[in-house]
């Protein structure tokens, strides 16, 4: 690379805020490592040289910082999401194998107020496990839905979803 | 050898010759390679029953995912479902026009 | 057995449940999209069920979280899946059911 | 405890086999890949199950496959085999 220092990085802040962005991610990939091998002592040997390559490998495919989530923000929207999904389970399992089949499915349109980008793609992922609710088609600013039942107040509750969506990036959005 | 685990095993030994004879026997491509995965995954749960965990990791990875990713390529680029004549395929699209008339 | 024991037993009944509703689900359901319902959710929900009860008998904290990391990669996998099939199926026309 | 184990795994397992029934009937290739979702995932939950019961912790590692390779095929599929547009561009 015939680039200099001062190319590659304007200034020496973004060489601290570079070099940050490193530790916190080896951090990461160290304790996923700990993880996988289920605390075993022995691993290390082989685990320091391949999270030293993950992480180098991360900063080059994806060198700028994340994102933080807000804690109070990823809190709130795990209980919600594990609340949501255990009825999610439970309203689909009960239509299973109820012997009338009660199913009045229905394709609608949801308008989007986030932002295209991350916080849509966790929205439609979190909106597929919820109760009666499948993300089909994602558009810039429109998300077909199809839902097991159309007589349930679906819009209502995909806004309360995305409210907590919002919440967790960050982002303002209209009442 | 409790007696669950046992019929676990025969359960398993009933079911491959089973599914090894519908993946043979289907004149459907597609159908065949959708068997074939869930064939090779049953192939890996049976490496698991063997005490051979690196065998199935293998088995699970190698003939389940790659290989039924590269059929499913395969039949992709081949156009199964429109480009088999035969009684089977047939009436297979005969359902399926079915279904989308229903 | 003790408290613990018995607990974990009940989620791994209840997690096993769920799956044979998802089962029935994707054998009943008149749609690929309704289908995808039954299978998405019922499943996670007896997965997340039976990583529970398999975590309290572990007896270990690094097992617990690995089955949860399993239990979230699952999590996300197979809301990927669910929409990229849905999405399909809609690309290709195939017709929604409808109650007459 | 070991037997309650093999006995919901094998529980999944008849779960699994009875889902293929899905994959024999179709009728669309979608309701097909289905199945490679069920397996993934009662696949999952099942070795998960053996590891504890049959006391072999590498069952875990079996099982993080399992959960990467129904999302693999499904990709493979939706991607690679389905919607391929023939000449005049629709399906």
């Amino acid at each position: 690379m015939k680039l200099g220092r001062t190319r590659l990085f304007a200034s020496d802040r973004t060489v601290r805020s570079f070099v940050r962005q490193g530790l916190w991610r080896a951090i990461a990939l160290a304790l996923l490592w700990w993880i996988l091998l289920e605390g075993d002592r022995k691993g290390w040997w082989y685990g320091l040289p391949v999270i030293a390559a993950a992480t180098a490998t991360s900063l080059w495919l994806a060198p700028e910082a994340g994102q933080f989530w807000h804690p109070v923000g990823l809190v709130r929207f795990i209980s919600f999401f594990l609340w949501q999904s255990l009825r999610g389970g439970i309203d689909v399992a009960l239509r299973a194998i109820d012997p009338r089949l009660p199913l009045h499915p229905q394709l609608i349109e949801y308008r989007l107020r986030v932002p295209v980008g991350p916080a849509q793609i966790v929205l439609m992922n979190t909106i597929s496990l919820l109760p009666g609710t499948l993300s089909v088609a994602l558009h810039p600013m429109l998300l077909q839905v199809h839902v097991l039942d159309g007589r349930m107040d679906v819009q209502r509750s995909l806004q309360q979803v995305e409210a907590v969506v919002a919440e967790l990036f960050e982002i303002a959005i209209e009442q | 050898m409790t007696v669950s685990a046992w019929v676990f095993d025969m359960v398993l030994a009933a079911g491959l010759p089973v599914l090894a004879w519908s993946v043979l026997h289907t004149r459907d491509l597609f159908k065949a390679v959708a068997l074939f995965i869930a064939y090779g995954l049953l192939i890996a749960i049976i490496w698991v029953r063997l005490h051979a965990p690196d065998v199935a990791l293998a088995e699970a990875a190698i003939g389940a995912g790659l290989t039924g990713a590269l059929l499913l390529d395969t039949l992709g680029r081949i156009g199964s479902r429109d480009t088999i004549e035969s009684d089977a395929s047939q009436s297979a699209a005969g359902e399926r026009d079915q279904d989308k008339n229903a | 057995m003790t408290i613990w024991d018995w607990l974990s037993t009940a989620l791994l009944l209840i997690g096993a449940f769920f799956f044979f509703a998802g089962t029935l689900g994707l054998l009943r359901f008149p749609d690929v999209y309704n289908r995808l319902h039954a299978l998405t959710k019922a499943d996670n929900v007896g997965l997340g069920l039976t990583v529970l009860g398999l975590a309290i008998q572990s007896g270990s904290w690094v097992i617990a979280l690995k089955l949860l990391l399993i239990w979230l990669l699952v999590l996300v996998t197979s809301a990927t899946a669910a929409h990229l099939i849905a999405n399909a199926a809609l690309y290709d026309h195939v017709q929604r059911w409808r109650r007459s | 405890m070991e037997v309650f184990y093999f006995s919901i795994a094998l529980f999944l397992l008849l779960n699994v086999l009875l889902g293929l029934v899905r994959v024999l009937q179709g009728p669309t290739p979608a309701d097909r890949m289905l199945a490679a979702q069920l397996f993934g995932t009662t696949g999952v939950a099942m070795l998960l199950l053996l590891a504890q019961g049959m006391g072999i912790p590498a069952l875990r590692d079996v099982a993080l496959v399992f959960a990467l390779l129904g999302g693999l095929t499904v990709v493979a599929f939706v991607r690679r085999s389905w919607i391929v547009p023939d000449e005049n561009g629709e399906r």
